[in-house]
């Protein structure tokens, strides 16, 4: 099992949770997050003091998925979160050793 | 009666004065015989008393309060609030006193000790048509609301204790004896400076001691790196919308009267706060490409400033031209002028209020209209730039030297760490969540 | 002087132009012999038109800013300000004239430009027993609510500029028309339609406009699909609260004078916003299975709006029942009837203040008293009703008329993009962190 | 005029007795012959009416709401929201009735049921200088601050139902028997006891009231293991602010008049309050080490309260002593002792309210001043503690019976669980976000 | 050594923090979260708007352990976790490399 | 490739950011978090009541970075957050299997 956990733009939450249930996910997590990275040196002014945001809003999205499902799962988030200018986000898998569902004690890919 | 004024202020001081002895004979004579006061404008003046509290708590501890970051917006509503404490027992132990009665050979320049702690008022005195008590109220609640504008300027970096005790110095130093000169019987009352509802002795009185106040005191940590932007407009809005509301009481109000100089000075205050908000909107519209929510707000506000030393003065056309001009100046002088000097006033404490004071003080002398009050035949532009500079001058000298002083007492900042940490939980104890 | 009343608006505004005549003449000839302008009835209408200007900002602003999500709050208390300060100039420049004096062969439609720009009138023009100055201003305040009450209606997707340019066309077109046909000598007052403070002028005309501009307007992006829910109901109990307060200074203010009749409103529309408060609360507790603070809220809304044409009317009893009745059918309408008929009226202008107008101006019919108000003798439901209708009909050609020039001339909303990011960080840079 | 006063009110009552049937006779005989209200008395009684309301809505709402959990946050301010919409409608069916019209033989306990529905009243009646709808308006806004105190002492953890069943029974079995005894005719008035504007009526009836509803009701859920350290302390300076300035309406308007009287009183209570404040700071930064935000407006809210009893007798020295000893006494009250008695009064509804007010009922007796009320002369502590023990024991008591009552009939909490999750989502199917 | 990340509901963290403390864990991490999941297709109306409400409120928690501790953390928050019913949470175990306490240096299991 | 997670005080987080810029990491993502550890048994009282505030405000902070850039993020990070009181946090390094830039889709070191 993995975990595939993407970094996308806040307006895309909706498109992306679409895309992931028309492939058949059924959960995920998602966290607001700030984030640092190329789409920065923006400066703005607020009465006069300069600055620059370094810091942009973005959403972390986390989902548990068999190992057979990632391929299918990182295209359709790049799919969805996409809008070809700077700052989309990431996306990062790893192994996950365990997965368990609390309210049945289900385990590995049945607690998903 | 309406064509009473501020400028006749230094009038007032003495009938005051009169009003109480006067008082005190009849009470002596026959004791029944209570003077005249008008339930009407004591009525108003009860109100207004109530809206000028109102402006500093909560209007302007909100309007503060939502621009700093999140981890110094208790600090920030704390300093209005113990402002508001602090120089309502100051007011009645000593300033009252100091800058509304005789102050014998010196008169010019300072009042008396005569009614420290309220001596020798009571329930008989009058000033002008309203009980000598509700005046006394009203003016502390003037003299409450000055020094919490000049923390603006050195938001979320001083230290409590060195802002309570600058605070207490200022008021006794600066504030009392500008409201002498203007209001109480001093010079520049009697040179002719008018001064409707306290352009002079408020804004301009405090805008400066803020930009002295932000230079002496520095920059904040990570000044033009750090993302300072307001953390919650929401909160700036309620405020600035309680200082237009309470402002009525404060320009109305000050008319010390019921009647068509109030009204006229209530709708002027309207009409200009209303044109220097859309001015502003509109030159950052045009310059930088949005109209924000910082920039209306703050346009009222310039607007309410500029239109305090007119509002008993001139007519609604002449308030709708000094909302328009002082909306763009002040735009100009807290965006650009304060960016290209770099000094950190970070809540424009004077690019709004001193700036707006000035711009107000100024055309006070343009745009008074002898047909909204007798008064205004006198102005004269050379007069008001006079007073302007008067002031400035004294303000910028004894702040520093205050400053100066409370920082050898007590030191004027906390460490850096606290600082970035934030001033609520190191100063205070508490935070948001 | 308690029977002075709405009904007898239309004789106000020909008071105010006799006044002024009357005031010149008397200045003319004897300068000093002032205008007996009422100090305890002036002290009350400075007072409400402080209190109706705090219906909108920041009441109305916190009211409907805590109903949106949090993207749009700042975009949401930025309309009702930006709001507030354009028709305070458009009032000034030509609404009070058009509304209040007289139009000549047109005046059952229309007033004159006669005191545009407030020439002609000076510090002796009386209305009633006020200076006009003032009632130029308490009027001006009721020209600034109406259309930020609109804005409920699109909230969370329409362009600022847009929106602007809409309201100030509206106010012109609409208001003003409508003001000067019922309280500025038009023909629905001329024809028995009674209004005391508004239900007809203010209530029904903004929440028909709503419900028009709703629907050409369209629904927001993910209506149906996406939460919505209000994202800080604390702010909206602040904004019902202050328009409770405020609309103390709406309803009891628009007696014009400080005397029983302003008591009386007072008093009922404190009985009728609380009885509704109640009846929507228990109508949602029985339906929903919980008591919102939402639904309470919004009861009290619609109390306070369905009492406004009956406050000085009407006796205690009939406020009480009046309260229940508008609770219980507003909580059908914004909650049930919105939902079958699907369209998305976002924070229920014409739920709330169209069907809570329509509401009380037709009980105001039924439950006028004589014994409270001379002029509810001559009260009558069918009259009631005629006003009612004709004021949807005009209101909803007018409206859509305007908002599809709107439309042609900048669009009326902004690309879905902007629109499901938020309307705060793209239309003003910047967001409540 | 300006002696009249709270201790006189139980003339009053009559008084309105009189007025109505006055007026009805001079209705009979000469129908224009209205009764001589004063205009700028009236002005400033129904601008006291919308301040105290304020205080209810939304400021003690503010106050209370930013001190709990973001969880309950919503709960909080729904309850004196609500609690003002239940109250105005019991007021004004019985209430009133009960606590300001003669009882007959048990006159000295409770008065009758002739007012009930307002029955009776009509435009010409009187109470003192302005219109008894006006009187029963103001009287209304007390009976809903009072219970609303109390919620504090219970807040985050009491049902909604119940809490709406006790408040109903508890306004008519406590408050008002309570307000009938000492400004209605009834025996504590009578007796000599002193209470200018609620210490007694108001304060210590809610404050000991809570206490016990602290008590019975028990703590809450992880009561000194989990943090319920206040989530947003900004809402409760909105709030204490807006008590502070709803507050000028209470005690100043207590005058029923706009004179000397109103005046003192007005100022009065800025210097308590603002004294009580710095107390309360000082006292906590020498002991705790830092100011605190939630200490310096719980100090600001016991001077308020301590000065209300006795703000139209004694003089601003007065007050400022009241203020000092209130604000010590009270930090021990609601920091020390209670922390040592182990009771969970969660915001402090006896620490501040019900301490606050003993503090302030005793010292009545020591400052009145006669130089400032005539009533004054009469004053004794000894009275003064025979109205507060009397009052504590009949609050005490009959609110354990009501709680017993509303125990049985609905039960007094949620469950364990909906507790933990918050009332908010559970019992309002709402949340902040 | 392992992270153990659990999904919960937010009104259980108590609960499990004293699990996890009874079972010796000195150290955790808390992020507030919002879940999709099975619980969903509640719908609410707000004034007449009827919506979906897809994305709960819960909490996750983050603790890293020794291997063998694994499973008495497991097992110590379903247990406490659990109500039984729809919504729940899930439990996602997996290996790090490395841990490091910053005050100290420590690393490994002496991090923790 | 790895991820580098640090649960750090939140007044370090400007320090710790120019700390990875000066060693060439262009990237990284915050997440507000609260905290339990040894920095614990504080106890705070308000208006009288007592308890124990367990957790503390700390901020998370993930970076993916390439295998052989590992070992000086982790020293970056510990020079730059450590003050060397309780409390100053944690760092944790796990595999990532995978990384994606969604705007261009690239894949690994590449993505970062
Ligand atoms: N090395 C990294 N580790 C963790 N998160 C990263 C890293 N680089 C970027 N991010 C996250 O991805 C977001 C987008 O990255 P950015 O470089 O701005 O644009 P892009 O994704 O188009 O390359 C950042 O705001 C940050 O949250
Ligand atoms: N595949 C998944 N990946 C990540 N998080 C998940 C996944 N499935 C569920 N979750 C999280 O677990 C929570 C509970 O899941 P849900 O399906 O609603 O109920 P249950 O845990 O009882 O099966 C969700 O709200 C979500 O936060
Ligand atoms: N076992 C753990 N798993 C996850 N996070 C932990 C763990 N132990 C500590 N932490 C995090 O590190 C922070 C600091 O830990 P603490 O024990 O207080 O001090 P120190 O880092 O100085 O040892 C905690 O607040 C918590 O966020």
């Amino acid at each position: 099992m993995k975990i595939v956990m993407a970094i996308i733009k806040p307006f895309k939450l909706d498109e992306v949770r679409e895309a992931l249930t028309a492939i058949g996910i059924q959960g995920l997590t998602v966290t607001e997050v700030k984030g640092y990275g190329r789409q920065k040196g923006h400066t703005e002014i607020y009465r006069g003091a300069e600055y620059a945001v370094s810091f942009l809003p973005k959403l972390k999205i986390e989902i548990a998925v068999g190992a057979d499902l990632v391929e299918k799962t990182v295209e359709a988030i790049t799919a969805a979160a996409k809008t070809g200018q700077i700052g989309d986000g990431k996306i990062f898998v790893y192994s996950i050793d365990q997965a368990v569902r609390i309210r049945t004690g289900e385990t590995d890919t049945d607690a998903l | 009666m309406f064509t009473l004024n501020r400028h006749m202020r230094a009038a007032v001081g003495s009938l005051s004065l009169l009003g109480a002895f006067a008082g005190a004979a009849i009470a002596q004579d026959a004791a029944p015989a209570a003077p005249a006061f008008d339930t009407g404008d004591t009525a108003w003046m009860l109100t207004s008393s109530a809206l000028v509290l109102m402006m500093t708590i909560p209007g302007l501890a909100l309007f503060y309060g939502g621009m700093v970051r999140k981890k110094n917006v208790l600090s920030t509503v704390m300093q209005s609030f113990a402002i508001c404490c602090l120089m309502s027992i100051l007011w009645m132990v000593a300033g009252y006193s100091l800058a509304f009665t005789d102050g014998g050979s010196l008169n010019a320049y300072l009042g008396g000790m005569s009614k420290a702690f309220l001596s020798g008022v009571d329930m008989n005195s009058a000033t002008a048509t309203i009980p000598e008590y509700l005046f006394i109220m009203f003016q502390m609640t003037f003299a409450i609301i000055t020094p919490a504008l000049i923390a603006g300027a050195f938001a979320e970096r001083m230290k409590f204790s060195a802002m309570l005790l600058f605070m207490a110095i200022w008021l006794i130093v600066v504030y009392v004896p500008v409201a002498h000169w203007v209001w109480g019987g001093g010079f520049l009352g009697s040179d002719g400076v008018l001064d409707f509802a306290g352009g002079t002795v408020v804004h301009i009185n405090a805008g400066v001691a803020g930009l002295v106040a932000a230079l002496i005191i520095g920059k904040r940590e990570g000044y033009g790196q750090v993302n300072m932007a307001p953390h919650n407009l929401v909160l700036s809005v309620i405020g600035a919308s309680l200082l237009w509301v309470g402002w009525f009481g404060f320009n109305a109000g000050s008319a010390v009267a019921s009647n068509a100089l109030a009204s006229v000075a209530m709708l002027n205050t309207q009409v200009a706060a209303a044109a220097a908000a859309l001015a502003w909107m509109f030159a950052e519209w045009i310059v930088a490409k949005k109209p924000s929510i910082l920039g209306i707000i703050s346009g009222a506000v310039a607007g309410l400033v500029a239109v305090t030393p007119a509002a008993g003065f001139v007519n609604p056309t002449g308030a709708l031209i000094i909302g328009i001009i002082s909306g763009v100046i002040c735009y100009i002088a807290a965006v650009k002028i304060k960016h290209a000097l770099g000094y950190d006033d970070s809540l424009d404490a004077f690019g709004v209020h001193g700036v707006g004071g000035i711009v107000g003080a100024i055309l006070t002398g343009v745009f008074a209209d002898p047909a909204i009050n007798e008064a205004s035949a006198g102005a004269s532009v050379g007069t008001q730039i006079y007073g302007v500079i008067f002031t400035i001058i004294y303000a910028a000298i004894a702040t520093a030297i205050i400053l100066y002083i409370v920082k050898a007492l007590v030191g004027l900042r906390p460490t850096k760490q606290e600082e970035i940490e934030g001033l609520d939980i190191n100063l205070h104890g508490e935070t948001v969540q």
